[in-house]
């Protein structure tokens, strides 16, 4: 139980037993240890299958509570399939299967019980995709419509949240004086913070990237960078790249994913100083992938 | 407003799904009005015009008599009249359709081309009957024939048949052209071994398309003038002797399926409104006909080809 | 040098080579030729339309001031107090249009957006090719259907509705063109990428706000070309309105009123026998022309319409 | 091939139809006959331009026509087939209009009255204050012609703003389905839809009203609207055996047909007189090309034997 | 003339003047090796052109008969844009350029004249693709089309030689029985072999590779690198690869690119194990690309 916790101490992902005995128990252990923040969410054996192919097997991770995990691995290995199953996304397509849990801490819901609506997991974690899709609407409506979804009508009170959740996403100052152009006409990093902008107004209690900057130029891959190392103070992020660059530089947490399995676990520094299996130590030295 | 904890959070859910709920029964509605209107429409003719749909109905010409009259020289017309049309826009069609594709480098010509074919397709169908008085009837002095029926339906198809070729064509992967250039082929030999035979499942959907839609146009064939009792058939396209064929027919007159349906719908006497429902129903079965080969095609035929 | 010209591998001697390149050259060229003379067919039929049109308008236009045709508001072209006003004719269009247009619309896009986002695709596949049915049924029909059911079931609701009138043919017309309207819209959605739509469902969005406030946007060029063609097609549409509208170029855009639209009025006169040069005879084209005018407009506006919402996704 | 070709007007259609569809029948498909329906005034500029055999005709052949015949060296023969009454419908429903005279129907219907006389209270005080919608033939029927000439004084002069048709279908469902509306049109069209419809009286010139009928038609009391019909046979077209068989057949059934499709016959004597004249070669027409009203059926004889 | 054949006397390629003068490394390690073969084909100073966008700067190459040349590269360097102007593929798009000459040995034309139709040199060379894209026809068929186009109808002559082209591409044992059944029926090694004999019926002069296995599963991608190895025998070959095993395994000579320059040509061998340009080598070790 305590290599969930512990990443840094033993190898890889804790047992299935572990996990599946006490839910919550990462969070306990995670609140009492000295060097890990608490859990926020955790995989439990989680499985998932599209179709007949079983794209994930049997996951078992943490993500603590405001700070941000990283999962690589090499391409096709499930991470953006881990990432969307967090907000349920697979439920947009028939034929997909999830097992085990995925629990929302603290009120340790657990994300693919049936009987959960998945809209309601999805008013509670924010998602930003590979490729930016602003919506095709001015930038206002943009940020603004994760509220209007939610009913908000009051004109000033999405003032207030638009502009707070631009200037969260330090976009503020580049578009405070065209919120109403459309947000085509925004540059790809641009839109990319859009994005993430709309995600903020929400007060998501979970932020998912999906290779955020897999699409952009290294100007604007700095800047969403950057925002990613604030965002980091209010909100627990969970990020899939494929550049380990980049997951050594904002993450604090980094799993390694190899064909549907999660390899090893731990904190970023550790992981790509001295990775503890092999296999993680091939991919990340590049003699892999 | 915005919630802060869950119970708000499912509140709002609640909501937005009863909106989901009531979108989701009005757009079932929405399309039992448009399937219901077809399966109403249908039945009536069937019902109305049952009594009349036996052997002899097909096979008795036209009769002051409703109970004895029928769509003998009717459907003989509509099929002949196809026959001009297929002959006509196919070939003419598929030609235009590979030249834009495989011939033409994008130039002002071909940009008219286009222009003109997209706004061709827009064009009312009783403007093609005007085109068709004014050139094949009075400037051609083709008169109130098959043939000037046929080559009206024709042009009026042309549109349809250029646009199914040229997405034929263009959903063959380039990779397979080049593999035909990279032997030597020549770009008729590339589009004749090729391009065509692979496009054939596509194009053959938009003819039959064209087709169905032809075979019901009534508007542009009475503006050519084809409102007659005629209880003879044409001389048969095939002739006693070499080369076997006969083009006589193509001067005949006329009359189609839909002109009968008018014809008798036009009648005071109610005995004939059920012909014309009949006559209604035989023509629904023929369009619905030509238009089951072409969802067959799409869905049998271009499986064989899969790049 | 003598070794390598005599170890030609080709076949042929160079001469050869260059006479068969000749004469594949020459069929190529005639080849070509055939095929861009096809393509020619489509514009001369363009031609034609156009070169009908007004030079028979040309000779009406000589007798009828373009000013008193588009002024007065009496069609009697035929009788002994001839006005040559097309309002009434135009009125008869645009109110049977209209009338199309409210129904298909609304049902068009309701339909679309269900297909494309609410209904699973084992139903959408279902569907869809009733739908193309519906839109492959003979206007003729449809006719005989406004007259004999639709028409005498609206009199019941609506007592004293005269037994022809705009209003049952219009609505007959908008359910024959619901496929058309639907079936382009709903093509126009599913060309939203699904990265659109996840991004509105990751936000919380239901399924309904995902269709109205995301890919309906998105979708508008298109969305709004179908309900041009739609358009485009209610106006030129004759056959429905020549035999359940009346035949009464009546100036009213009232749809409880019977009246004669501008393809009706063409086939009427068809249906009679208009000597060849006569003022009745080119009354057609002036109207003909007329109608192309509008549908043209229609065409561009559609052009215009694309270009300007085109999808930046 | 051999093709009687007829066309003409719509009143004499049903009994051309017949005709055709009997000899077609009784001939074993030797004699073709297609009968096409322009109206009156359409056949007339048909035949004289020589594209058809046999026109139809609801009124004698015209000043204008004859002249068109005459230049283009078209000599024809006038065969009266049978008497029609053009009768006046209204809707059953309609308890307001017991008679009307001819004076009320010119209030109606001349060219003053177009976008003028709207309310059935303008053509009498009696009458309630409700829309006057008009239902009338074609204005290129001879049905129009005879009723204009009877009622206005003038062939042709009428208002324009009504539902004109050729078809009369449109006029019997208008007029029956439409409480408010009035039409005219021949005799056949209303017997056949004697439930739908009512016929109105109308007055004559010996001031009584009177319903159109076979009776009040022989006796000349249904008048002016009673009129006789005719076919015109072109003297050339007369040379080819399968027009005359034709038009012998035509002659010697006429009176059973005519009786069959709901027009008065005329007497024996009327076909003998038109087939001597045939066979004597007397071409041209008894009326002087004038619009003639009120010939009563003697008047007929007795001009047809003076030719 | 003799330098033709022995470009390890004098310049690579047949015109002195293009070569002679040309201070190309790759002409000076072709020269310095003892024994060359005689060349096939070679291209002068050829440039290319994308409409305004230059892909091929002043490339001089040659093709040595009946060895196998291997292109390599980093992506978009454009091998494939070489490649496919040795067979005209260019002019089947509008606004391309050829610039300076590709001769083809012995009778020295330049492919690249206008005056040349380029049927003709599509009808003396070859090209296997990136994809297999065999004709939606008989496996028969595919064989004999080339021949067909080629105005041969004698049904036994064309027996022999599709019989001879697949056994030419080692297939006929797998596809004897079924010739007529249509060729998607097979697995993507044999529709490739399949394209294989499609060029070989024809007897061509050479034979173009563009990346032939990139679409195959390793056992389909040995199965075409051992027939390569036999047809080296028969005819002159140039095969595009990004796969520099693969190039090591199979080609007698190989050329790097970069970025539309050609930086090094010489004996496989040597340029894999000693490359002289530094370039190469960051390339060959995995350094850069
Ligand atoms: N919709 C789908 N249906 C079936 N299989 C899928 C689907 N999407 C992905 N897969 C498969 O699931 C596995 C994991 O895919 P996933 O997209 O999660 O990989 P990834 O690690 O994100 O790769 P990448 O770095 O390329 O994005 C892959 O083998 C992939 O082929
Ligand atoms: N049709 C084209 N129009 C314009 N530029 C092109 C075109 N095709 C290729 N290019 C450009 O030309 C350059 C060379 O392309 P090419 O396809 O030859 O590269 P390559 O070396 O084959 O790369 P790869 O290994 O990815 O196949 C690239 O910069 C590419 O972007
Ligand atoms: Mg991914
Ligand atoms: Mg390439
Ligand atoms: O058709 P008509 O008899 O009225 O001329």
């Amino acid at each position: 139980m305590r290599s969930i916790d512990r990443p840094d101490r033993q190898a890889a992902t804790p047992t299935a037993a572990s996990v599946a005995g006490a839910p919550n128990a990462h969070a306990r252990d995670a609140r009492s240890l000295p060097d890990t923040p608490p859990v926020k969410a955790a995989a439990e054996n989680f499985s998932f299958y599209y179709g007949q192919f079983q794209a994930l097997k049997s996951i078992t991770l943490p993500v603590y509570e405001k700070h941000v995990t990283a999962l690589i691995g090499p391409s096709g290995c499930g991470k953006s399939t881990l990432l969307r199953a967090c907000n349920r996304m697979h439920d947009l397509y028939p034929g997909n299967r999830y097992e085990g849990a995925i629990r929302l801490l603290p009120d340790n819901t657990n994300l693919l019980d049936p009987a959960v609506d998945p809209i309601e997991v999805r008013m509670r974690i924010g998602m930003v995709f590979q490729k930016p899709n602003p919506f095709p609407k001015s930038i206002y409506e943009n940020v603004a419509y994760g509220l209007r979804i939610r009913g908000e009508k009051s004109r000033s009170v999405l003032d207030g949240r638009v502009e707070e959740a631009l200037k969260g996403a330090a976009l503020w100052a580049e578009v405070a004086h065209r919120l109403n152009e459309p947000a085509f006409a925004l540059s790809g990093g641009q839109q990319q913070r859009l994005c993430i902008a709309r995600c903020l107004a929400t007060d998501p209690e979970v932020l998912l990237f999906d290779e955020p900057t897999s699409a952009l130029d290294p100007i604007a891959t700095a800047s969403i960078e950057e925002l990613i190392d604030q965002l980091r103070q209010k909100v627990t992020i969970l990020i899939v790249t494929h550049n380990m660059q980049q997951a050594a530089r904002v993450s604090d947490f980094t799993a390694y994913m190899y064909l549907g399995e999660l390899i090893e676990f731990g904190r970023t520094r550790q992981l790509f100083v001295n990775p503890v299996r092999r296999e993680t130590e091939d991919y990340i030295t590049g003699r892999f992938g | 407003m915005i919630p802060a904890d869950l119970s708000g959070i499912q509140r709002i859910i609640r909501r937005n799904k009863r909106r989901d709920l009531i979108f989701a029964i009005f757009g079932f509605i929405a399309l039992l009005i448009g399937v219901l209107t077809f399966l109403a429409l249908f039945l009536q003719m069937a019902f109305a015009g049952w009594e009349r749909l036996t052997p002899e109905f097909f096979t008795s010409f036209p009769s002051r008599r409703a109970g004895q009259a029928g769509i003998l020289s009717a459907w003989v017309g509509s099929v002949l009249v196809m026959l001009v049309t297929a002959v006509s826009a196919v070939p003419l069609g598929v030609a235009a359709g590979v030249y834009l594709e495989e011939y033409a480098t994008r130039s002002l010509v071909t940009d008219l081309i286009e222009i003109n074919v997209t706004n061709l397709a827009g064009v009312p169908s009783i403007v093609y009957g005007l085109l068709a008085l004014g050139v094949f009837v009075y400037a051609f002095g083709l008169g109130q024939s098959i043939l000037s029926a046929g080559l009206t339906l024709g042009l009026l198809i042309l549109p349809v048949v250029i646009v199914a070729t040229r997405e034929a064509i263009r959903s063959i992967p380039q990779h397979i052209r080049e593999g035909a250039y990279a032997l030597g082929a020549t770009r008729w030999q590339v589009t004749r071994d090729h391009i065509v035979p692979y496009s054939m499942p596509g194009i053959l959907t938009g003819v039959i398309i064209g087709m169905s839609r032809a075979i019901g146009e009534t508007a542009p064939v009475i503006t050519i003038g084809a409102l007659t009792f005629i209880a003879f058939l044409p001389e048969s396209p095939i002739g006693p002797e070499f080369p076997w064929l006969n083009f006589e027919w193509l001067k005949s007159g006329f009359t189609v399926m839909p002109i009968q349906m008018f014809n008798w719908t036009s009648r005071p006497e109610e005995a004939f409104q059920q012909n014309a429902a009949a006559a209604g129903f035989v023509l629904v079965l023929m369009t619905l006909a030509m238009n089951a080969i072409s969802i067959w095609i799409r869905y049998h035929l271009r499986k064989d080809i899969k790049w | 040098m003598e070794s390598l010209e005599s170890a030609s591998f080709e076949p042929l001697r160079v001469s050869d080579r260059l006479a068969r390149k000749a004469l594949r050259n020459t069929k190529e060229r005639v080849i070509e030729a055939l095929l861009f003379a096809a393509a020619g067919v489509s514009v001369l039929t363009t031609v034609g339309i156009v070169w009908v049109l007004v030079s028979e308008s040309y000779h009406f236009f000589t007798v009828v001031p373009i000013w008193s045709f588009l002024t007065d508001t009496m069609w009697t072209p035929l009788f002994a107090d001839a006005h040559y006003g097309i309002l009434p004719l135009l009125a008869g269009t645009l109110t049977t249009s209209l009338v199309a247009v409210v129904v298909a619309i609304p049902l068009g896009t309701t339909i679309a957006i269900y297909l494309s986002e609410f209904a699973r695709p084992a139903v959408r596949e279902a569907v869809k090719p009733f739908l193309e049915l519906l839109g492959g049924i003979p206007s003729i029909v449809y006719g005989y259907f406004a007259l004999i059911v639709v028409i005498p079931l609206l009199q019941l609701l609506i007592p004293g509705l005269p037994g022809f009138n705009m209003l049952g043919a219009g609505i007959v017309m908008g359910i024959a063109i619901i496929p058309y309207v639907s079936s382009l819209a709903e093509d126009a959605m599913r060309a939203v990428p699904m990265s659109m739509r996840e991004g509105s469902y990751a936000m919380g969005g239901t399924k309904f706000q995902t269709a109205v406030r995301v890919v309906i946007p998105a979708a508008l060029s298109g969305i709004l070309s179908a309900y041009i063609l739609g358009v485009s097609r209610a106006v030129g549409e004759t056959m429905i309105v020549a035999v359940a509208a009346g035949m009464q170029p009546n100036f009213t855009m009232n749809p409880m009123e019977p009246a004669q639209t501008i393809s009706a009025y063409i086939v009427q006169v068809a249906l009679g026998d208009l000597p060849h040069g006569s003022i009745g005879y080119q009354s057609i084209f002036a109207a003909g022309l007329s109608l192309m005018l509008m549908t043209l407009l229609l065409n561009v506006a559609g052009h215009f319409v694309r270009r300007r919402y085109r999808e930046a996704y | 091939q051999s093709i009687v070709k007829v066309d003409g007007s719509s009143t004499v259609f049903p009994i051309t139809e017949a005709v055709a569809e009997d000899i077609q029948k009784a001939r074993k498909g030797s004699v073709k006959v297609t009968v096409g329906i322009s109206g009156t005034g359409g056949g007339f500029k048909k035949f004289c331009r020589g594209e058809i055999d046999v026109s139809g005709a609801s009124r004698p052949i015209m000043k204008k026509e004859m002249e068109a015949c005459a230049s283009a060296g078209i000599r024809y023969y006038e065969l009266p087939v049978a008497f029609d009454a053009l009768t006046v419908i209204v809707n059953p429903k309609n308890t307001f209009v017991k008679q009307l005279t001819v004076e009320q129907l010119k209030k109606m219907w001349e060219p003053d009255a177009q976008g003028k006389v709207t309310s059935w209270k303008q053509i009498d005080s009696s009458f309630p204050d409700v829309p006057l919608k008009l239902f009338g033939a074609g204005s290129d029927s001879g049905t129009f012609d005879y009723f204009t000439e009877a009622v206005v004084g003038k062939a042709k002069a009428s208002r324009g703003d009504f539902t004109a048709s050729e078809d009369d279908n449109v006029l019997v469902q208008g007029v029956s389905r439409d409480q408010e509306a009035i039409g005219y049109l021949g005799y056949a069209y209303y017997a056949e839809n004697q439930g739908k419809l009512r016929a109105v009286p109308i007055v004559n010139k010996e001031g009584k009203a009177v319903s159109p009928g076979p009776d009040s038609v022989i006796s000349g009391a249904y008048n002016p609207l009673s009129r006789p019909i005719f076919i015109y046979v072109s003297e050339k077209a007369l040379e080819r055996p399968e027009v005359r068989d034709f038009v012998t057949y035509y002659m010697k059934n006429a009176s059973n047909l005519a009786t069959e499709v709901k027009y008065v016959p005329l007497p024996p004597k009327a076909y003998e007189t038109a087939m001597e004249n045939m066979s004597k070669k007397k071409v041209g027409t008894v009326f002087g090309g004038e619009a003639e009203v009120g010939v009563t059926i003697e008047s007929l004889l007795s001009r047809e034997a003076k030719l």
